[in-house]
């Protein structure tokens, strides 16, 4: 990894001044290995039960939220709710497109989420840049930046392909292959690189959580 | 504030005593509505494989690729779409712009998967849940994005047109034309068809752009014949058009006449290729028809000295002597052939070659020889009585009328065949005067002419008589003839192939006519081929590889003498195909 | 409640803080924020529990619309244009549509001006609807919202019977409208109006009879009179204060000028107004739906032919179309060079002057709590801003 | 009857797990109430034990130096403290806790030992919206204290004890000896007081979404949002069983016990359903206004 | 609507009067005249509303068309104002003292045009976009395609085919041998 000038640029948190340092972690982030298969499977049951949204729209599909968490679709009964903030939350729903400004906080929303975190992309925007295919300030690929456990077609996707959706990741972290926190730490550098690479003033620490 | 403000809020309480709001199941119980633009469907056998869904779609959502088991066929790019999506919007207008109308949309929504890498496949070929659904998007019923409907060509009424030889379809005004230019998709299936693999939707373009010299310059880099062309061409493009496969197809023999006939031939030159320096090689071109005359004006473009030898008095073979003139006016045919001598193509009239000079002369001559010399002898009708003097031959009649001799066809006349010949020996019969009477084997939809020559000649009062086996002729005694045939059922005896007409026992009908015309088919005249010659000869048709070349190196063969398809587009094609091989035999590059 | 009336200051006249001085806090709001309406965010500096100063930060929903339009088709655009605005895109697709027809002389069929009268409406309401959840959540009350987007759906569903999409309806194409209202749809909206309606009562007396609400909702975000020019302020907040201004009858577009109704107008000009402003509108809207369902033509064409959409070119030209939106005037200035794709389309979404430059005004010297709820009752979409 | 201290220890550990789990189910039940009046379903009930297992379960967590940890711990504490020292049911041996070793001010104090500490904690977290949300917990409760000491003067004064314990046996016998009949304004002033401590609307300002997203629990997360959530039910059993103790007449068994503190609860969320929320200068006006003087009016009446 | 137009003609020397509509029209003035006759129609004429404004890149005059829709509420006409800048060196003066939301479009005309407007609040900062190093983007020379396909990573796996070619390619191939 470099920076404009082709200067080798550690990934780590130099540069910071030394009073923001603290706010930050010193090491970049570690895979877990799962508990016992009893607990990790009582765990995850558990975990697929409560998933908690963060309730950040970051484009149309947020348009969609509503209605799932108001009455008509009530998502509560299904363990889903969602939370205003990162630290709590355990899915990141990835509405639709993401544009390089956001894009950049959907980075550090995600690193914020404590693990075993899942994120849900909806639309075809998250699959392959969708309507905005051609457009200068959307990226294409959400899986490039940040692991992804669920797809959902649509433009945009009903409430109830997102219950469906949600129905698949319960599955999905009930088999335990929901893994995309330490997918993140295994491939790090190459999720960094990427980020780094459309975000023109990456400004923020490597390790931001 | 007062007290209500305080009590009224707990009104809220009222909403728990009531059904909830919440569906217990929503994907179970909520499928998309009738009319709800979900996953689409496609009717692969349907569908064309034009690709029009691609263009439209503006997010680049749609590939048209190869599928398993699909070949190209004429009007079948063999092609089919497949939707990604990673990016579709699910607008739908592929749906509404589908020419074929076999795109639609299922009212299934739900996706889902892990893997982003599945989110693409093939309506109708890559099986899904939702195949088949009855329900889901389809367009408006009348309401396309395309137009369906043909720009109607002005013509001449049936009523009018029978009464003289002027030309019948009048032309497309500039409006009509680009109007007509605005329904085509571009898709490029028909330039498969075309024999001479025009570059259709360039021409087209043009049209629509009001550039018509550009629109010439793509009809003479592979058709020399435009103003010919463009109003007998067999067009089997249209057949194939896109368009067609769910309305009327585009027009474009109209189209391509619009062109031609809207630029002067003296502005020819400032829109067509000069020819490039001359080599110094000789070809000769045996017959002035089209695909004689298109291998001339390759090959002379190309810089070669050719000299092309007519037995007839004037150029164009069949476009001149075999198709009457209310479909092809004279002028318009001299226009194509003048700018072809416009180029240094020196035409000799009256040299039968094989009388004078023989063949062998000019493959001495000349560096090379091109054979285009049709099919100029007529079939018999074989059945007893074909040498009555009142059955006479169709395309000589037609030469005849273009001679301007005088038929002698009496009242009544029975022309017996389904071919073009027949429809325009039938037509030209019309308009000297006659009653006239089509008989022919099978039934009219099996019939090989035009369906809109059938139409036609049917409009301006020709008897159609279907499935009538020629039995004989005989002497009416009277200086008529009596046809006699035999009417037939039609039946089907291989499965898949089409059905054959078998004799009725006992139904035999007999008609007096001044004349029996017939006309099913010709056949060549190989005179003029020698056994020192040494041109390979099966069937009664120099043997050919597909550039045209004969056992001969030096000499080529094209047009009807060879080709199966027998038009003259084919002809022309086969002209600019050989003109191109004899180019590389003289060293040139060939193109 | 006293009307506390901000002294204006104009935009320039900003009171920058002096930050150094520990005084001061820095705080961003959103764009992760539930009180944040779309994706945006603001930069507040607070003093204590009150803002001193505020920059709206805007461009996360940025997709360069107007740019990727003028690599498009004209009528591959007419899918683009709803994602503007996505919670109520008929508006962009009547513009757009309307801008086009005006500029290649189109005229479309008198059902087709009904059809798009009765989906404007009918997503006029859809669009009140969802706002109203979010003021009544933004002051806390959940339970509005968790009625009032039921009640969104149930109009929703109306759209997808008639178009075949819930959210972007794609309904308005350029000559008319997709399709005609299907079997029974007329009796569905006339049911779910019934619906909407009795539920709509039922909010009225619980939101706008409510002590809490009144308290923090009546004096907030005042909008002086003379605010409405000074910042191009349009719809139902310039109505509030007091200004009897309705494209609707202004320009007297599509079937309006054949609608009974007259604009609400208010006089307070504070949030609670506004609330209470919109909510007639809301009545009004299922009035109008109720008329145009009476006066919808049963027989005749909905949609005019239009050249080829491969290459329709549209003559050169300049127009500027708007029409009123539940947050103002919204509209389309088309630019054609005469080409098949547009020369320039710029959007003019009415939260570009609600949501920045009124905004930044308002929310100095509110207390921070009240910020998501001054937000909401100006009416932002936030895409419509950046595009 | 005295029981050995060990013997108490382990009936006290039983009341609080019984407590624990009563008000997880409490809060299921509630968010199921508050579910069907917003016209839908609502989650299932035992959600919170879910959440609090899930919150358990991750992987990591952030910790933001000392005090941060030990705020939900303090908290916790608070919680376990309030409920440790209430008799949860009149004559119980296992329900009655430690409320012979402590009062009524010992209680009070442990109601703001959790807050206190909480503050601690949130306030390290270094997130702002902590911050603000702790400042404006602490003010609103500041507010909110003041008509429930009135209102607990009242009780004391009307009782002459400070032993919850005395208290609830002053009104055994029937309605008419609850403190609600005896002296309702009392009783008025505490609910009012009462709805700003469980934090319901439109006393939620503290930990509103939308305007501060979510307040002091902000930064917590993992397990010790697990230890939040544990002790919020424990904190709200608590706080439900002293409001019975004082005001409703105790319980006797634990099905009154039930019944009692579930009906108090759903006073919270009859109003809360019903209102938006107070922003926190409005709330402290609010709460330093009528419900104020409801107390000092509870206290004279007592007083006389 | 002509008696406008001859005033506005006559005092500023306006141009190109046009009437799109009944209700709206459009003329062109000078570009260092802008303010002044939009204060002008503003102060005495009654187009009191800013709809919005905006630039148009006319690329093959090397200039930027400026447009000011501005709106009379009393006779419900609306007016397209246009002038034209250098496209080189883009500079136009700025209106926020006329209108309180005028500095918005101008912000997002440096931005997307890189038209300056000298005074104009928070002019110079970024406005939709972050970290932007491209030319602006709104410039008719800036291809939004090449841009996407060079810095964003797509989905690999698609390819297309054109019927023409693909049936050149299946049926006569030897048509260019």
């Amino acid at each position: 990894m470099s920076d404009k000038k082709g200067k080798p640029v550690p990934l780590a948190n130099e540069g910071l001044p030394a009073g923001e340092r603290g706010l930050f972690c010193d090491a970049p982030p570690r895979e877990y290995a799962p508990a016992a298969k009893i607990v990790e499977d009582f765990w995850n049951w558990a975990r697929s039960q409560s998933l908690w949204i963060l309730g950040f729209g970051t484009g149309c599909g947020a348009i969609e939220l509503r209605p799932l968490m108001t009455s008509r679709y009530d998502m509560y009964r299904f363990g889903i709710q969602p939370r205003p903030t990162p630290r709590q939350s355990s899915v990141f729903v990835i509405g639709g497109y993401a544009s390089v400004k956001t894009l950049k906080r959907i980075v550090r929303s995600y690193e914020q989420m404590m693990g075993p975190k899942f994120v849900v992309a909806l639309g075809s925007c998250t699959i392959n840049g969708g309507m905005y295919w051609d457009s200068y300030n959307t990226i294409k690929r959400i899986d490039q930046y940040i692991p992804v456990d669920v797809y959902i077609a649509g433009c945009m996707p009903r409430p109830e392909a997102l219950l469906a959706g949600f129905q698949e990741l319960k599955r999905i972290i009930r088999a335990g292959k929901a893994e995309g926190q330490n997918e993140y730490a295994r491939n790090f550098e190459w999720y960094k690189a990427n980020q780094k690479r459309v975000i023109k003033d990456w400004n923020m620490p490597d390790y931001n959580w | 504030m007062d007290i209500k403000d305080i009590v009224a809020p707990f009104a809220v309480w009222k909403r728990a005593f009531e059904k909830p709001f919440t569906v217990r199941k929503p994907i179970d119980e909520r499928p998309g509505a009738p009319r709800y633009r979900g996953f689409h469907i496609n009717d692969a056998d349907t569908c064309v494989g034009c690709g029009t869904c691609e263009s439209i779609c503006m997010n680049k959502a749609i590939d048209l690729v190869p599928v398993e088991g699909r070949e190209p066929s004429a009007g079948d790019s063999g092609l089919r779409p497949r939707v990604d999506y990673g990016r579709c919007c699910w607008c739908a207008l592929c749906v509404d712009v589908c020419p074929s109308g076999s795109l639609g949309m299922s009212n299934e929504y739900l996706w889902i998967d892990s893997d982003p890498d599945v989110f693409r496949y093939v309506p109708g070929v890559d099986a899904k849940p939702w195949d088949g659904a009855e329900l889901g998007y389809r367009r408006a019923e009348g309401y396309r994005l395309l137009d369906m409907e043909r720009v109607p060509m002005p013509e001449t009424g049936h009523a009018e047109g029978v009464k003289s030889f002027l030309e019948l379809v009048k032309g497309y005004s500039r409006d009509q034309a680009e109007r007509e230019a605005d329904r085509c998709v571009a898709c490029g299936v028909c330039v498969a068809s075309c024999p001479a693999h025009m570059d259709i939707p360039g021409y087209i373009k043009a049209v629509r752009d009001g550039d018509l010299e550009t629109g010439l310059r793509l009809l003479y880099e592979t058709n020399p014949f435009p103003e010919a062309c463009g109003r007998i061409c067999t067009r089997a493009c249209e057949s194939a058009c896109a368009i067609g496969s769910g309305g009327d197809p585009v027009a474009i023999r109209w189209l391509k006449r619009y062109i031609a006939d809207q630029v002067e031939l003296a502005d020819y030159g400032k829109s067509l290729p000069r020819a490039e320096p001359a080599t110094g090689r000789k070809v000769a071109v045996v017959g002035a028809g089209p695909g004689g005359l298109a291998a001339a004006y390759y090959l002379a473009l190309l810089g070669h000295k050719v000299t092309v030898f007519e037995k007839d008095e004037a150029a164009g073979g069949m476009l001149r002597y075999g198709i009457p003139e209310y479909r092809l006016p004279y002028p318009a045919l001299d226009k194509d052939v003048d700018y072809i001598r416009s180029l240094g193509v020196e035409i000799r009239y009256g040299a039968a070659v094989g009388k004078d000079p023989a063949l062998a002369k000019l493959r001495k001559d000349f560096d090379a020889v091109y054979l285009s010399t049709g099919l100029p002898a007529a079939y018999r009708l074989d059945v007893p009585g074909d040498d009555h003097p009142r059955v006479l031959d169709g395309v000589a009649i037609l030469a005849a009328a273009t001679r301007g001799e005088e038929l002698g066809l009496g009242r009544r006349v029975a022309v017996v065949g389904g071919g073009n010949v027949a429809m325009d020996a039938a037509r030209t019969a019309l308009r000297h005067g006659c009653e006239v009477d089509i008989v022919y084997r099978r039934r009219e939809v099996d019939m090989p002419a035009d369906p809109e020559e059938i139409r036609e000649a049917k409009a301006e009062g020709a008897r159609l008589i279907e499935r009538a086996i020629p039995v004989r002729v005989e002497d009416s005694g009277d200086g008529g003839a009596r046809f006699v045939w035999n009417e037939a059922e039609m039946v089907q005896k291989e499965p898949g192939k089409r059905p054959v007409p078998e004799p009725i026992p006992g139904a035999v009908v007999t008609e007096r006519y001044d004349s029996v015309i017939a006309a099913i088919g010709q056949g060549p005249d190989l005179a003029y081929l020698t056994e020192a010659d040494g041109v390979e000869v099966r069937r009664m048709k120099p043997v050919t590889d597909r550039a045209g070349r004969t056992s001969v190196p030096t000499v080529f063969a094209g047009g009807d003498l060879v080709n199966e398809k027998k038009d003259a587009i084919s002809a022309i094609a086969d002209g600019h195909r050989a003109a191109r091989a004899i180019d590389r035999l003289l060293g040139g590059k060939g193109d | 409640m006293s009307r506390a009336k901000i002294p204006y200051v104009p935009p320039e006249e900003r009171a920058f803080p002096d930050l150094d001085s520990g005084k001061y806090l820095v705080m961003w709001q959103g764009p992760n924020h539930p009180g944040i309406t779309g994706n945006m965010s603001l930069r507040l500096v607070i003093e204590g529990d009150s803002v001193v100063d505020c920059e709206t930060h805007v461009g996360y929903l940025h997709r360069g619309f107007e740019k990727l339009m003028e690599r498009r088709l004209w009528m591959q655009n007419f899918p683009l244009v709803c994602r503007i605005a996505v919670p109520e895109p008929d508006f962009n697709e009547y513009c757009y549509a309307a801008a086009l027809e005006e500029l290649a002389g189109i005229e479309i069929p008198e059902k087709a001006v009904w059809l798009r009268t009765l989906s404007l409406e009918m997503i006029r309401l859809a669009s009140f609807l969802m706002w109203i959840g979010g003021q009544a959540g933004a002051f806390g009350h959940g339970t509005i919202a968790q009625w009032s987007v039921t009640m969104r759906d149930y109009v929703l569903d109306l759209f997808e019977e008639l178009s075949g999409g819930r959210i972007y309806h794609m309904y308005i194409i350029p000559g008319g409208v997709r399709a005609d209202v299907p079997p029974g749809f007329l009796r569905h909206v006339l049911e779910t109006m019934t619906v909407v309606e009795q539920n709509l009562k039922d909010i009225e007396l619980v939101m706008f009879h409510n002590a809490v609400m009144k308290m923090r909702a009546v004096g907030l975000g005042y909008i002086p009179r003379d605010w409405v020019e000074r910042y191009g302020i349009t719809g139902p907040n310039a109505r509030a204060a007091g200004v009897r201004r309705d494209l609707r009858k202004d320009r007297g577009y599509l079937a309006y000028p054949r609608l009974s109704f007259e604009p609400v107008v208010g006089t307070e000009s504070d949030a609670f107004e506004r609330a209470r402003l919109r909510l007639a509108e809301m009545f009004q809207a299922i009035d109008l739906i109720r008329q145009i369902v009476d006066a919808l033509p049963a027989e005749g064409a909905f949609r005019e032919r239009l050249p080829n959409p491969l290459h329709w070119r549209i003559p050169a030209g300049e127009t500027y179309v708007s029409a009123e939106c539940t947050r103002g005037e919204y509209g389309f200035y088309v630019v054609s060079d005469g080409g098949d794709k547009p020369r320039r389309v710029a959007v003019r979404g009415p939260s570009y002057t609600h949501a920045v430059s009124v905004m930044e005004r308002l929310v100095r010297g509110v207390n921070i709590a009240d910020v998501a709820g001054l937000m909401v009752s100006l009416h932002t979409y936030p895409p419509e801003i950046e595009r | 009857m005295e029981t050995g201290i060990l013997t108490r220890i382990g009936y006290a550990l039983v009341s609080l797990f019984v407590i624990t789990n009563y008000g997880l189910l409490l809060i299921g039940s509630m968010a199921r109430i508050s579910a069907k009046v917003q016209g839908r379903v609502g989650q299932p009930v035992w959600q919170p034990y879910i959440d609090i297992v899930k919150s358990t379960a991750k992987r990591n967590s952030i910790g933001h130096g000392i005090m941060f940890y030990l705020g939900p711990v303090f908290r916790l504490a608070g919680g376990v403290g309030t409920y440790m020292f209430i008799p949860a049911v009149y004559g119980s041996v296992l329900f009655r806790n430690f409320s012979d070793s402590g009062d009524l001010l010992l209680v009070m104090y442990f109601i703001f030992f959790g807050q206190l500490g909480m503050a601690l904690g949130a306030s390290e977290g270094g997130h702002p919206y902590s911050a603000i949300g702790v400042s404006r917990g602490l003010s609103q409760m500041t507010a909110f204290e003041v008509p429930f000491a009135l209102s607990v003067i009242a009780v004391a004064i009307q009782y002459r004890t400070l032993d919850i314990t005395a208290i609830v046996a002053a009104q055994q016998g029937g309605f008419w000896n609850w403190t609600v009949a005896t002296n309702p304004l009392a009783v008025v002033a505490a609910l009012i007081a009462f709805l700003g401590m469980s934090m319901h609307n439109p006393f939620s300002i503290v930990i509103a979404p939308q305007e501060i997203p979510i307040g002091p629990p902000t930064e917590y997360q993992s397990n010790l949002l697990g230890m939040l959530q544990t002790n919020r039910a424990i904190f709200n059993g608590a706080k439900l069983v002293l409001y019975m103790n004082l005001y409703f007449g105790g319980a006797t068994d634990i099905v009154t016990m039930v019944v009692k503190t579930f009906l108090i609860y759903f006073i919270n969320v009859f109003v809360g359903q019903a209102f938006p929320r107070f922003r926190v200068d409005q709330s402290i006006r609010f709460f330093l206004g009528v419900p104020t003087l409801i107390g000092i009016a509870s206290v004279i009446i007592a007083a006389i | 609507m002509r008696e406008l137009a001859e005033k506005l003609a006559g005092r500023y020397g306006a141009r190109e009067w046009r009437d799109q509509r009944r209700d709206l029209s459009s003329v062109t003035v000078d570009a260092q005249r802008m303010r002044d006759v939009l204060t002008w129609l503003r102060d005495e004429e009654g187009y009191v509303h800013l709809a919005f404004a905006t630039a148009v890149d006319e690329i093959e005059r090397k200039a930027f068309r400026l447009t000011y829709a501005v709106h009379n509420h009393g006779t419900g006409h609306g007016l397209l104002v246009h002038c034209e800048i250098d496209r080189e060196r883009p500079v136009m003066e700025s209106i926020h003292r006329l209108w309180g939301q005028a500095w918005t479009y101008q912000r997002e005309m440096k931005e997307w045009y890189g038209i300056d407007f000298p005074g104009s609040p928070r002019v110079d900062e970024e406005f939709v976009l972050e970290g932007w190093e491209g030319p602006p983007m709104m410039r008719r020379d800036f291809d939004s395609l090449a841009y996407s396909d060079a810095t964003y990573a797509e989905r690999p796996g698609r390819e297309t085919r054109d019927p023409a070619a693909y049936m050149k390619e299946k049926l006569y191939p030897e048509a260019d041998a």
